[in-house]
């Protein structure tokens, strides 16, 4: 084998490699805005789904939330005046870190939440997603972000058989809720 | 060739290769011998939790002993559902079931324990894993909200599924609300050791009756059928580490299926290395995990689980351990 | 490279604890195989005999570092800046064919013994799951150099002990009398389900 | 004064009550006798008389092939009616001269003894030893000369009699300790002559109490006949040889457990020494020879008298009458039964030798060779049936009992799968085929026969490789 | 301490913070020739090492030993005499003096391919199977003793040498059912393998593990054979099985073809005279030969013989 | 070469059978197949990847240097994944949110390659093409199959419509349920072939080649 092959198989090489190049840009640049797009309207889509009345709902702040990823929060505005808050955050669960929107009214009283990803087990840990579960946040202030096994009506009622799942996002939402009492503390504006 | 000497005019000798007299020891003898050893244990977990548990214990053992019995017919093997370690495996997966659990729980237990964990390796002798426990950790898996929940001490005549008195296990009490929660709940340490070493208190079966338990491990150590190693070492791993990271000690000897586990299932030959050496070392690994899942795991108790990440270990040990030949140096 | 808040804390004692924690997490508690389900055609491929099984694993080990070193290297300081990130499966898989096609050809020449004893293994390290994954973990989790070769060594010592593990069991299962359709790799299947089972024990390992 | 024995071990019952106290007594002449040509280890003797030949009692009719082997003598006096195949009680046929009395029992007239028989050159009394036809008759039949003539390069210290029959039922050397100690002891000075040692020892099981006085009595004489002072101590036990000795010969009582009276340790028991895997006794300066061994150099040195007989125990629940005789060699076990009440219907199984080691026979027609320590006929209920084992359940208990240290249940399921390559990385070859795993699996596992068989195909297959 | 490691996932995110103009509407140009340069240097790099290194490094392989060890069965037998299949591949590739025509499953054929990829002069392969001579089933040769343990011939052996009354007869313990690795043999019920000759590949394999030695390699274009391994005298024989030969040497006389001569009390056919005319099937008086080129007559003969029970020759249960 | 292209699709499906027979490509196999849709959309990805690459493969294949081989396919591999990663992404929303990883991890299917380097590298287009697809159809059928037993046991429905009430074995939507899942039917596939076709016992393989 002498130089010349090695050239040839270099080349050889080489040509394949630019070619995966150019079709996968050009694939990228075609799918790409379409993902960022739907993934914009996936989130606020979510973001409305939890305080429909707000005329507009836009990022406001970051900050850091569990495992060191990042949380935003978002400001809902109805006629120019906030009207609750969407906090983007993390907690970490049984199996998975469980990332959420908690959507909260100015006065820190919760108005719902949205469990947007979570690998928990299927059949225990991923009823955090049922509905029942996310509804008993409706309307609760953080006094009342407690878990209890069995049934209650003030407090959030465990899954059973998920105790460490539910308390993970009811301590996830308490943990938003603080947050942003400290980034409005931080930033008078917001 | 001469072949018509046969003096025996009755028949023919019987010959083999020597040699020719035994011990008279038998598998049979070793099972029944240590289901009788944990009878003891049985009987108090019925006079807690009543009929039902004592229902539970024969719908777990008759499906053991069944399950045996169809899988040896299907594979067409030698049927000796009747050597007693199908009925071991029975007993000890349903003296692992809370009481209150239904009936098809155990009996679902039995088929992965037998089919699963020991037919399909060929039966008795060749399984990796404790079929008992397997059982247990794949009903845990499986329906996690009957398997933790755990009768109060009742001693109920009734058959029925008591589903209104649940009580939690003292390890359970433990993890979710802390060591002063869980004394106030027996009424002072000594108390709670009494009530503890008496079984008067929630949890799986077996786990209960520690003295009863102990009583027959006594009778097994004595009659040799099992040894102090892995017992022991495991038993004083988990209490010296226990120690160590503050806890009880005492509690953590206990409470949880530790002396049932360490004296009856850490101890299945088949399932644990063969040498002593390498079974000091199952035991402590066995301790190791147990402390580790109890103190920093999603369960409250980790014996089983333990005992059968051990047993995942099992031929490496006995790869690594080898006995000292005779005339050979001794080997470090 | 994001923030890493280890790193960031300057604080040496939390990076060590943070990067124990990263091999102990990937090696054990969170064993690729076992818990996470990855790596299983050779895992099932070459633990029938522990010979194998201890080739297999060194091999794997030390490829996994040297790609998730290289891996971090180009993907943090080439494409990020690029913006290209769309084109890392390429990057990584690459990364990998033409580092072990390289060392197989080394090898064969340099040292013949070792690589009649690890040369096949080296092949097939190509088509493992694990080898994938712990870059995409990497650039996902925005791991630092160090991470990420951690979570490579990790990952590798994790995938060594199950194959180990396996490889051990698997030879007593030559003693054992196996029913003849399940003999071979329906039963390691069956042995592997009930590992998984047992290790479920160590799941929830986390502090609430 | 007991030394560590070795470690592992079983208890069988000794059932040894039977015969214990009865004294050995003369069988009656056989009218016919079989003798095998090959009765030793090694290769079998050729047979140098023909079919009507007239032979007469310790007559040479087969010579050693070889150096491990030896001839072969005329048991009875009589003719030859036939030289050819017969059933032997090792298994397959075997080669044979049959001998029909005549009734006279003349001995040969060419033996002659040795009076001052101390005195004589090693090497002489070697041959004679060798002539004599002597093998082993602690069972394994070795050539006794070949055991007594050590390369030059290995030291022997220690000259060791095998007294401890730890095999149940037998009692023939018990007895034959109790009777004559003095032919016993006597052949001892023989072998230490041979190796030119110093330190003797007899080593009892402590079960048999009166074997144990009547050897300590006879080796103190030998402690005072002799000259020069020995005084040593080993293992922190102090031997203390009468001062103005030579030679000491000690009786070491030993642990009842089987196999003590197996070689390799019966010397540990005795000397605190460890035979390495793979090395002879000698390799740690140790011969050791059964008691009767050690009679029989002494009747052939003293007297001229080749190996033509043996003691025996005839016993189990299967004999009328059980008995120590002493047998010609050659006599069909049917005619020493018979002597001995006959076999009764509760007999199942008859071995040659003891029920731990012992040959199971498939007919009475076979003879007494010269390894024949005992006849067993062992009842339904005793004898272990193997043929439908189990499993190994991997209860560890034969490797506890392992004198050998071995792991018999990983060699049993190894082999059980043809695996004997494997095996033998397992220390397949250090076993010596005790049986003690066997005795307590639970499974009832045939791990001898298992080892046996891997053995014998291992030497197959390096027979086919050479 | 938490040993928690996440689950690596693309698919979780949802878009978040403002969308980059860059990366919402890419300049395709621009996105092109960036990947295009970084693959194109990543193609460079990895096209010059590996080319530099495949030179470098070169190591010659010889494509005839892939190629032999492809036309090769894979049996890994061993009835070549080599380490398995790649062994023999190796040796008869790398070996001028390996005959090519050493793997005796793989029949002519594969002997023809080996030959032509290595170059060698094909042989000649005489088709052979494996015959079992023993006939003394159940019913005509007995038991001496009730053998007690490993259900294996070679295992049976170690008790007084096997409890057959005929010390040469197949003890039917299926030792070479078991070790045949076409699974061309299986145990007839009256305890004789049965071979099934289709399914044989004259590997050899039975023939080294019957430890009664009574498995040969015939030709099997070859139907008669004396089925009888015993060399014992003719009253013995007669004592300890019905069907075996006594050495009378009436076959040996009348065989027209001189093919039958007597070793040591046992007749042995010359197969390469054999023109199966079957005479000494017709005068053997103990039925020992077998004509396998009738297999009704066969039959027909068997049904004829008297029938005992099994172990008639033992002195009867206990 | 003389080829059926029945016989080609059959072969994948049933002799050959990635998951079953050949043992490779076992991650997805296990992780996703909980339910019936999510096997069917793993196998779907997979047909469409393998048909491609052994198309370009074949191809391709005179003009790629035997000394990179193995790059060179496994580039084409990574490019094909790349694309149906983007694409699903954009346009599959959630089910790509479900493969998750999974998508990407088909890159490293040994059966992909294994079917290139076997298959695509010596053969015409028309036959590679068939022989992927007969390949993925395989894999497909397999990922349902196993699919459908989890999610019946697992969850007491298939294909999300509900069968059964009472409470289902949560173990076979886990993981842990999957390798039982495959290696019951593994064996059951292989007691099958013995009792009926005279099949080798431990007929499935488990090699990469
Ligand atoms: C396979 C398996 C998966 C589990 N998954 C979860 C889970 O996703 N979330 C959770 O909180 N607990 C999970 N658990 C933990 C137990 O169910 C644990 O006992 C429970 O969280 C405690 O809740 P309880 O107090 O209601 O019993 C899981 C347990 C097992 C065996
Ligand atoms: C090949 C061979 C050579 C032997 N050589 C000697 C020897 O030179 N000296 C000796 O004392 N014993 C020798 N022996 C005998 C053994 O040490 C041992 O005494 C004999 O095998 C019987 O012992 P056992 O009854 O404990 O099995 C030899 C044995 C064999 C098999
Ligand atoms: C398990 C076993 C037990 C034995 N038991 C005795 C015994 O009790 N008495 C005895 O003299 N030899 C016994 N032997 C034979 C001895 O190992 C040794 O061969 C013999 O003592 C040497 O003496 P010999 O060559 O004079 O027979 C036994 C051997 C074995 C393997
Ligand atoms: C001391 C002892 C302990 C045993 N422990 C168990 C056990 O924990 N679980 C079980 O299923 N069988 C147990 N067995 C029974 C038997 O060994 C078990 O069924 C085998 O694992 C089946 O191959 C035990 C047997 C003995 C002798
Ligand atoms: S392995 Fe050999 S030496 Fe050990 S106990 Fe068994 S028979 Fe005796
Ligand atoms: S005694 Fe028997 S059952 Fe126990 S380990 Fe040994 S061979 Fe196995
Ligand atoms: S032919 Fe040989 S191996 Fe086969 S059953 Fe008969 S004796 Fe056994
Ligand atoms: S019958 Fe014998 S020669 Fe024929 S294939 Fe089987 S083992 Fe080989
Ligand atoms: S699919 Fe093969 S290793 Fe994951």
């Amino acid at each position: 084998m002498g130089n010349k092959d090695i050239i040839k198989i270099t080349l050889n090489l080489v040509a394949i490699c630019a070619l995966a190049g150019v079709i996968l840009s050009v694939t990228w640049t075609i799918t790409n805005p379409v993902k960022l797009e739907k993934e914009a309207e996936e989130l606020q889509a979510a973001l409305k789904g939890l305080i429909p009345q707000a005329d507009a709902i836009n990022k406001a702040a970051t900050f850091v939330s569990a495992g060191g990823k990042e949380g935003t929060i978002y400001k809902a505005v109805k006629g120019g005046k906030p009207i609750g808050y969407v906090v983007s955050a993390y907690t970490k669960g049984y199996s998975s870190f469980i990332k959420m929107l908690v959507a909260v009214d100015t006065d820190y009283r919760i108005i719902g939440i949205q469990i947007l990803s979570e690998q928990e087990t299927p059949g225990l840990g991923d009823n955090v997603d049922k509905k029942w579960f996310k509804d008993q946040f409706r309307g609760k202030t953080e006094d009342h972000l407690v878990v209890i096994k069995g049934e209650t009506n003030t407090d959030i009622q465990a899954i059973s058989g998920a105790t460490i799942s539910s308390r993970a996002v009811t301590n996830g939402v308490k943990a938003a809720v603080e947050a942003l009492r400290a980034e409005r503390a931080k930033d008078k504006a917001l | 060739m001469d072949t018509e000497k046969n003096p025996q005019e009755a028949g023919l000798f019987r010959a083999s290769v020597g040699p020719h007299i035994s011990s008279g020891e038998s598998v049979p003898h070793i099972m029944w011998t240590v289901s009788a050893a944990l009878m003891p244990a049985a009987g108090l977990s019925v006079y807690y939790f009543g009929l039902r548990a004592l229902l539970i214990l024969v719908v777990s053992m008759v499906s053991s002993v069944a399950f045996e019995a169809l899988t040896q017919k299907l594979t067409g093997a030698k049927i000796t559902a009747g050597d007693g370690s199908a009925l071991l495996t029975g007993l000890l997966l349903g003296m692992n079931l809370p009481a209150s659990v239904p009936f098809y729980l155990p009996i679902i237990g039995s088929a992965v324990a037998i089919i699963i964990t020991k037919q399909l390796f060929g039966g008795l002798g060749y399984n990796i894993f404790n079929p008992a426990l397997i059982g247990r950790a794949f009903l845990m898996a499986s329906f996690p909200r009957f398997m933790t929940t755990w009768l109060v001490p009742h001693g109920s005549l009734s058959l029925a599924r008591p589903d209104a008195v649940t009580g939690a296990t003292p390890l359970g009490i433990l993890k979710e609300e802390g060591y002063d929660k869980l004394l106030s709940h027996f009424a002072g340490r000594h108390d709670m050791y009494v009530q503890l070493l008496l079984g008067h208190r929630g949890g799986a079966m077996g786990e209960t009756g520690v003295i009863a338990l102990l009583f027959g491990a006594a009778y097994l150590l004595y009659k040799g059928y099992i040894t102090w190693h892995i017992p022991v070492t495991f038993i004083a791993t988990v209490a010296v580490l226990t120690a160590v990271f503050g806890g009880d000690p005492w509690l953590a000897i206990l409470s949880g299926g530790l002396v049932l586990g360490a004296f009856f299932m850490a101890t299945d030959y088949v399932t644990v290395p063969q040498l002593k050496k390498a079974q000091v070392a199952f035991g402590l690994g066995c301790g190791i995990i147990t402390v580790l899942i109890r103190l920093e795991g999603g369960y409250p108790e980790g014996v089983c689980y333990a005992i059968l990440l051990m047993n995942c270990f099992t031929p490496l040990l006995d790869r690594a351990f080898k006995a000292k030949k005779f005339g050979e140096a001794p080997v470090k | 490279m994001a923030a890493d808040p280890a790193e960031s804390a300057g604080d040496i004692t939390d990076m060590f604890k943070d990067l124990f924690t990263i091999f102990i997490a990937s090696a054990i508690i969170n064993n690729f195989v076992f818990t996470r389900y990855l790596g299983l055609c050779i895992f099932f491929g070459v633990s029938k005999k522990m010979e194998t099984a201890l080739g297999m694993s060194m091999t794997f080990t030390a490829v996994m570092v040297i790609s998730a070193a290289l891996s971090w290297l180009v993907y943090n300081l080439v494409m990020l800046p690029l913006h290209i990130e769309f084109l890392r499966i390429v990057l990584f898989i690459g990364i990998v064919a033409g580092f072990v096609q390289f060392a197989d050809t080394m090898l064969k020449k340099l040292n013949p013994t070792l690589y009649y004893k690890l040369g096949i293994y080296l092949v097939l390290i190509t088509t493992n799951c694990i080898i994938l994954a712990v870059p995409v973990i990497n650039s996902d989790e925005k791991y630092n150099f160090l991470q990420s070769v951690t979570l490579g060594l990790g990952s590798g010592a994790g995938f060594s002990l199950a194959l180990i593990i396996m490889a051990s069991i698997r030879e007593r299962l030559e003693l054992a009398n196996v029913p003849k359709p399940f003999q071979g790799m329906p039963i390691a299947f069956i042995v592997t389900g009930l590992i998984a089972l047992a290790f479920l024990g160590f799941s929830g390992l986390i502090t609430i | 004064m007991r030394i560590t024995s070795f470690k592992g071990g079983v208890h069988p019952p000794d059932n040894k009550k039977a015969t214990a106290s009865l004294p050995i007594v003369d069988a009656k002449l056989p009218e016919r006798v079989v003798i095998p040509m090959s009765m030793h280890i090694g290769a079998p003797a050729k047979p140098v008389v023909g079919v009507g030949d007239a032979v007469k009692k310790g007559q040479k009719i087969g010579e050693a092939q070889g150096a491990v082997s030896v001839p072969v003598h005329a048991s009875i006096s009589g003719k030859v009616i036939a030289v050819g195949n017969f059933p032997s009680p090792m298994g397959a046929d075997a080669q044979a001269v049959v001998i029909e009395s005549d009734g006279k029992d003349e001995w040969a007239d060419d033996l002659t003894g040795h009076e001052d028989y101390l005195s004589l050159n090693p090497d002489v009394l070697r041959n004679i030893i060798k002539e004599a036809g002597i093998v082993g008759m602690g069972g394994a039949t070795f050539p006794a000369h070949v055991k007594l003539s050590p390369p030059k390069e290995k030291k022997i210290k220690y000259a060791i009699l095998n007294g401890a029959e730890c095999e149940p039922y037998l009692t023939a050397d018990a007895r034959l300790m109790e009777e004559i100690p003095g032919d016993i002891i006597e052949g001892l000075k023989i072998i230490m002559t041979i190796l030119r040692v110093t330190d003797g020892f007899v080593g009892i099981e402590d079960n048999k109490k009166a074997a144990i006085k009547a050897m300590t009595a006879e080796a103190g004489k030998v402690a005072c006949e002799l000259v020069v002072d020995t005084y040593y101590e080993r293992d922190g036990i102090q031997y203390d040889v009468p001062k103005g000795c030579r030679m000491g010969v000690r009786v070491v009582p030993l642990p009842v457990k089987y196999p003590q009276g197996s070689e390799k340790q019966l010397i540990k028991a005795v000397t605190g020494l460890e035979v390495p895997p793979g090395h002879l006794p000698m390799d740690v300066g140790a011969v050791v020879q059964n008691v009767a061994t050690a009679a029989a150099i002494y009747q052939a040195v003293r007297f001229g008298r080749p190996l033509i007989e043996r003691v025996l125990t005839v016993t189990g629940p299967g004999i009328n009458e059980p008995k120590n005789l002493r047998v010609r060699i050659g006599t069909l076990f049917e005619d020493i039964i018979s002597q001995c009440g006959g076999i009764n219907r509760k007999a199942a199984k008859v071995v040659m030798g003891g029920p731990m080691m012992g040959v199971a026979q498939a007919s009475l027609g076979v003879p007494v060779i010269k390894g024949a320590s005992g006849i067993v006929a062992l009842s339904e209920k005793e004898a272990v049936n193997v043929m439908d084992f189990g499993p190994c359940i991997r209860c560890g208990r034969c490797i506890d009992v392992c004198p050998m240290g071995l792991n018999p249940s990983v060699l049993g399921q190894l082999i059980e799968k043809g695996r004997f390559e494997e095996a033998k990385e397992y220390g397949l070859m250090d076993c010596f085929e005790c049986g003690s795993c066997s005795f307590v699996c639970p499974s009832g596992r045939p791990m001898v026969q298992f080892i046996k068989w891997a053995k014998r195909e291992l030497a197959k297959k390096k027979a086919k490789a050479s | 301490m938490a040993f928690f490691l996440p689950l690596p996932s693309t698919g979780e995110g949802l878009g978040e913070g403002e969308l980059q103009q860059a990366v919402l509407h890419p300049d395709l140009l621009n996105v092109v020739l960036k990947s295009l340069a970084f693959m194109g240097g990543i193609g460079a790099v990895f096209g010059l090492g590996l080319a530099y290194a495949a030179k470098k490094f070169a190591v010659k392989t010889d494509p005839k030993v892939q190629a032999v060890r492809d036309v090769l069965p894979g049996a890994n037998c061993g009835a070549c005499g080599f380490a398995g299949c790649q062994g023999y591949a190796e040796a008869v590739v790398g070996d001028p003096k390996v005959s090519p025509g050493l793997c005796t499953p793989g029949k002519a054929d594969v002997a023809a391919l080996v030959a032509k990829i290595t170059g060698k002069a094909a042989p000649e392969v005489i088709p052979m199977v494996a015959t079992v001579f023993c006939r003394g089933d159940e019913c005509k040769a007995g038991r001496r003793f009730r053998y007690e343990g490993v259900r294996d011939c070679r295992a049976a052996i170690l008790v007084a040498g096997g409890d057959k009354t005929c010390v040469y007869g197949c003890l039917g313990y299926g030792t070479c059912e078991n070790a045949c690795p076409f699974r061309a043999i299986s145990m007839g019920a009256d305890k004789l393998p049965v071979i099934d000759r289709d399914k044989c590949t004259a590997c050899g394999v039975c023939v080294a593990a019957c430890p009664k030695s009574i498995i040969h390699l015939t030709p099997s274009a070859k139907k008669v054979h004396i089925l009888c391994s015993s060399h014992d005298k003719g009253p013995a024989v007669k004592k300890a099985c019905e069907i075996g030969c006594i050495g009378c040497g009436l076959c040996s006389k009348g065989c027209p073809e001189g093919a039958i001569s007597m070793d040591n009390n046992l007749a042995v056919i010359d197969y390469a005279l054999c023109t199966h005319c079957e005479t000494c099937v017709l005068l053997c008086p103990q039925r020992t030969i077998k004509d396998m080129l009738d297999p009704a007559k066969e039959q027909a003969e068997r049904i004829k013989l008297p029938k005992k029970e099994p172990q008639a020759r033992a002195a009867g249960e206990r | 070469m003389a080829v059926s292209y029945k016989k080609l699709i059959l072969n994948g499906i049933f002799s050959e059978n990635p998951v079953f027979r050949l043992a490779l490509s076992l991650c997805p196999a296990v992780a996703v197949t909980t339910s019936v849709r999510n096997g069917f959309l793993m196998g779907i990805a997979v047909l469409c990847v393998m048909t491609m690459v052994n198309i370009t493969v074949s191809i391709l294949r005179n003009l790629i240097n035997p000394k990179v081989r193995i790059p060179a396919y496994i580039l084409i591999i990574a490019t094909y994944v790349s694309i149906t990663d983007m694409v699903m992404s954009a346009y599959s929303r959630a089910a790509y949110k479900e493969m998750g990883l999974y998508i990407q991890l088909i890159v490293v299917f040994a059966i992909i390659i294994s079917r290139a380097e076997l298959f695509a590298s010596k053969n015409k287009v028309l036959p590679s093409a068939v022989d992927g697809f007969g390949m993925g159809l395989g894999f497909l059928g397999a990922l349902v199959l196993v699919g459908a037993v989890r999610e019946l046991i697992g969850k007491g429905s298939i294909a999300g419509i509900h069968l059964t009430g009472g409470n289902p074995l949560l173990i076979m939507v886990l993981p842990t349920g999957g390798f039982f899942v495959i290696g019951l039917l593994m064996g059951l596939f292989n007691w099958i072939d013995q009792k009926y076709y005279g099949g080798r016992p431990g007929g499935v393989g488990g090699g990469h080649h």
